[in-house]
């Protein structure tokens, strides 16, 4: 069994609220020293089998049709270390 | 290098990508006339979105004309058609404003956040006539129910309704849902917004005295929505970056709602001279229209306009079509009480420009000018087209196929209950659960009544005054409008005002969304034509007047248009709330007796 | 005697503020408005959080509003026995802000829903429920999309033994919450977090078709008399 | 200027139904062969400064206060590599 990591996050030109949301709170909470807040999604899939090739491409394929939403999303996958 | 009017002046000959902006070589042509010269980049940039048909209703103003002509004598009509949206008298110094628009187009492409923008520009409309939003409707039409696509955009609208409708605290009382093969690859999300304001506290898009400052607030200008603006910035400046540019919006419902609460403070503190929200057309329309309307001119720069992402260019900014912003005009003594306002509800406002008198737009840029244009030219004195249309081949063949040809169905049993279970009759629960009904605690009536009903006492400080309440429906049947577009709008109209008025209210005004396929098709310019022809007549008979909406062209995949669907949103209102007709049987033992026909 | 007061929170973003402060003046008490910013409590007698998107419910729902500076006020407060109401994104807010054990995450079925629901009074001693008996069903409003309660089982367990689950969802669990939890108490009973909205059934004529969210405003009322 | 990571998943007890309704999906959308989908939030910080100790103590507890709650998640602070 082997893990597989889908980062989804918006693309970098289109308005991410929630990230702006915290960045403007944190001053008012007393952090300082941060630029920038972009908040995205984080994916954990389980597979049954080894994280090969065949299984990466499998995964590629969901988080380009399922996971992300890519007129406004990127994604990159990844295996577990 | 800033493509300045001097340059302009100096480089006639330079090319410019009018047609791939959507003008026309005359359209061009009639700006250079207009200004002696070519365009700058800017100055096309503005031609080109205010000329457009979105914004400047070149094909339908001909037709439309007949909801002012044809209108019957109105006394409740307080601000009609032109303005953003339309104010109607509903006693007692209180007055409603409502209005419906289309956002097809966006939520085909990205259905969450098209149809949430699609929400939130409506609901800016009706806070820029200085009211307080008070409730939401959307009428929405999809294609098949089992059609795969289907399955992408149904559920994508009705959260982007859902989030941004809720999130803004204003109940969604009422809608449609319809589903018809015709509008796979072209759904039909048409937004309501319906407001209250007193009646002597109408505000309008318009900037006057000399001096006044103009101030920008709401969220900053990112690159969104300017997908046409590349084609300027690739063609000026050879930039790959500026080639690739976003066509979707993003909506901050968050921002929308402190922008709301933010307005109304300006509003009760009386420091707003003019104010005018961005839409479609952002910083382009807003900057024309309220100098166009005011003392006639403007000076701005556009240095000054907050940037999301800085590397945007002039043409740029006065293209996107960045979300949840408001332009004011405000006089130089009330400018440090406006900001303070929004600094309180941590709305960010800037002061980008003044009012002139000099009958110029004129916008600067690091120094050098870029446009310098009287505004009406763009505002109000956009082309207008006397489309050439007919009636479409087979109309009459259609007309004349009748239902009795239909084989009978053997078991009536099994039709009855394939009725009930067909998309269109079911239950629409699955959505309008999703939605609020209840926020802000003055709902009436709402899902499943036939018509929305509000009550308008305990809306706002100061309406205690009042025991009215208002009913809003919205109908329209794209299949009848498809077998005669003329008695369509009507029937759509009758349906609506039915609504209504079964609720115990006067119906007393009229909204309505155009779905029309191109309008450079004869045969869908002739269902446009006889759909208003039908609208107008109707509301003549009826004595209720058109108070404003909106025409969707170009729904259509390949050259299949949809059919033609205009949707009719009434208003009505009830002296007494409290004596609202509920929906249903209410009592064992009561009689049940037909009306009509 | 004069009125009691209650305060009505105001968050950028919250949206029933209006009809708290209805419901509570309909009950004959004063609605105090008080403002996230502020760090003052203006005397009063009890608080209720109302429903919302405080902060659009981004990152998730209340936790930027428990920052507050009024919270920094109304946390001591209340666990020093101020009488607190939190309706749905007030609930959330009262458990960002550890004054209830537990979270509110995504409802189940994944949508957000708005209906009218069945609801058993389970502890009718708390601060707000005093107007109820124990086991009372009512009716009132939900609205929200992310009120599936959730807490680990120790807590779980300590809740139901010691009485502080004070709302059960009856006739349908409409979010997938543990035990079909609509509500808690803290262990004093004066701090109470629900996700139906006593608010919008406070009124014949508006909101959800019953008036049984007027018990709650007696409750406080009635506590306030009785003291 | 860094950029750090906070990664912030529910505690594996605590139901996901945004991961399990992918899961579900799955299968429907031709992908075999995954085990469980958990669905979690990838925040992006972009400090002013370098992702020293000191940046990174005060990530962490800004994950701890504020990006998590610690009553139903998890989460991990990382710098980009
Ligand atoms: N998109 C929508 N948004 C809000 N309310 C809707 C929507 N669609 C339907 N409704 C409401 O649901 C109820 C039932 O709608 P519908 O089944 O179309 O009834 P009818 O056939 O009587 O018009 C009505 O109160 C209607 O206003």
């Amino acid at each position: 069994m082997a893990r597989v990591i889908v980062d989804v996050m918006l693309k970098p030109e289109i308005l991410d609220p929630q990230g702006q949301a915290i960045a403007r709170a944190l001053p008012r909470l007393g952090f300082s020293g941060v630029a920038g807040v972009r908040q995205g999604k984080r994916f954990e899939i389980e597979l049954d089998g080894p994280a090969d090739e065949a299984a990466l491409s499998d995964v590629r394929k969901m988080a380009e049709t399922l996971l992300a939403n890519t007129v406004i999303e990127d994604y990159a996958v990844r295996v577990e270390p | 290098m800033t493509d300045s009017v001097e340059r302009a002046a100096q480089t006639p000959d330079e090319p410019q990508p009018y047609a791939e902006l959507g003008m026309k070589s005359d359209e061009y042509e009639r700006v250079r006339a207009i200004l002696g010269r070519r365009p700058t980049a800017s100055e096309l940039a503005i031609y080109s979105v205010m000329w457009s048909e979105h914004c400047s209703y070149k094909s339908s103003k001909v037709h439309l004309r007949q909801f002012g002509t044809k209108a019957p004598k109105s006394d409740a009509l307080l601000v009609g058609m032109g303005e953003n949206a339309g104010v109607v008298d509903i006693g007692d110094g209180w007055a409603a404003t409502f209005k419906i628009e289309s956002h097809n187009h966006p939520s085909y492409v990205e259905p969450h956040q098209g149809a949430a923008t699609g929400v939130g520009g409506i609901v800016r409309d009706i806070m820029s006539m200085g009211a307080r939003p008070i409730a939401v409707m959307d009428s929405l039409r999809f294609g098949a129910l089992d059609a795969p696509d289907t399955r992408r955009v149904l559920p994508g609208v009705v959260e982007g309704i859902s989030s941004y409708g809720n999130c803004l605290g204003l109940p969604n009382i009422g809608g449609e849902v319809l589903f018809d093969p015709c509008y796979i690859g072209n759904p039909l999300v048409n937004a309501l917004c319906v407001g209250l304001l007193r009646k002597d506290q109408i505000k309008l898009a318009t900037a006057p005295g000399p001096g006044n400052k103009v101030v920008l607030f709401g969220a900053s200008t990112g690159p969104d929505g300017i997908g046409g603006a590349s084609v300027l910035a690739s063609a000026t400046f050879e930039e790959e970056s500026h080639a690739k540019r976003p066509a979707v919006q993003v909506g901050d419902p968050f921002m929308e709602k402190l922008l709301i609460e933010c307005c109304l403070e300006l509003f009760e503190a009386d420091v707003v001279v003019g104010i005018q929200d961005l839409g479609a057309a952002g910083v382009s329309c807003a900057t024309t229209e309220l100098a166009a309307k005011g003392t006639g001119g403007m000076r701005v720069d556009l240095g000054l306009v907050p940037l999301r992402d800085p590397s945007l260019l002039p043409e740029e900014i006065l293209m996107s079509e960045s979300q949840e912003r408001m332009m004011a005009v405000v006089t130089p003594e009330d400018i440090d009480a406006f900001m303070a306002i929004c600094a309180r509800w941590d709305v960010p406002a800037t002061v980008i420009g003044e009012v002139t008198d000099t009958g110029r737009l004129v916008m600067t840029w690091k120094g050098e000018v870029i446009v310098d244009i009287p505004p009406g030219t763009a505002a109000d004195e956009g082309p207008v087209y006397e489309r050439p249309y007919h009636e479409p081949a087979g109309q009459s063949a259609l007309n004349s196929d009748h239902p009795a040809r239909l084989p009978r169905p053997a078991d009536l049993r099994a039709t009855l209950l394939d009725l009930l279970g067909s998309a269109n009759l079911a239950s629409k629960e699955w959505v309008t659960s999703q939605y609020d009904r209840y926020v802000r605690g003055n709902t009436v009536l709402a899902m499943p009544a036939d018509a929305g009903v509000l009550r308008v006492g305990e809306v706002m400080p100061g309406a205690e005054n009042t025991d009215r309440g208002i009913a809003l429906a919205t109908d329209g049947n794209g299949r009848y409008a498809r077998l005669d577009p003329y008695a369509g709008a009507q029937l759509a109209l009758a349906e609506a005002y039915r609504n209504v008025a079964v609720t115990g209210a006067r119906p007393l005004a009229v909204t309505n969304c155009l779905n029309f396929g191109s309008p450079e098709d004869p045969e869908v310019m002739w269902q446009f034509a006889e759909a208003v022809r039908g609208l107008a007549d109707a509301c003549r008979t009826l004595g209720v007047p058109v108070t404003g909406g909106n025409v969707s062209f170009y729904n259509q995949t390949g050259s299949t248009p949809i059919h033609p669907t205009p949707v009719v949103g009434v208003l009505g209102v009830l002296d007494d709330v409290r004596r609202r007709v509920p929906h249903g049987f209410t009592a064992p033992g009561l009689k049940v007796v037909l009306l009509g026909d | 005697m004069s009125a009691a007061r209650v305060g009505v929170v105001t968050f950028p973003g919250t949206l029933d503020d209006q009809d708290a402060a209805r419901a509570v003046r309909h009950a004959g008490a004063e609605a105090v408005p008080l403002w996230h910013a502020d760090r003052d409590l203006r005397g009063v007698d009890a608080v209720f959080l109302p429903g919302g998107f405080s902060y659009g419910d981004y990152l998730r729902c209340g936790a930027i509003s428990r920052f507050a500076p009024l919270m920094e006020e109304l946390i001591p407060a209340a666990r020093a026995g101020l009488p607190v109401l939190g309706t749905c994104n007030g609930f959330q807010i009262l458990c960002e802000a550890h004054l209830l054990p537990g979270a509110l995450t995504r409802n189940q079925g994944l949508h957000y829903v708005c209906r009218d629901q069945r609801i058993r009074v389970e502890n009718a001693a708390t601060a707000w429920t005093g107007g109820y008996t124990s086991g009372q069903e009512i009716l009132l409003p939900i609205k929200h999309g992310e009120g599936r309660y959730v807490a680990d089982e120790a807590t779980v367990a300590a809740l139901e033994a010691g009485g502080q689950v004070v709302f059960r969802y009856l006739g349908g669990n409409p979010n997938g919450s543990i035990n079909d939890i609509a509500g808690v108490s803290n262990e004093a009973g004066n701090v109470v977090g629900l996700m139906p909205h006593p608010e919008h059934a406070v009124e014949e004529l508006t909101g959800a078709p019953s008036v049984d969210g007027r018990g709650f405003f007696t409750s406080i009322l009635k506590r306030f008399v009785n003291l």
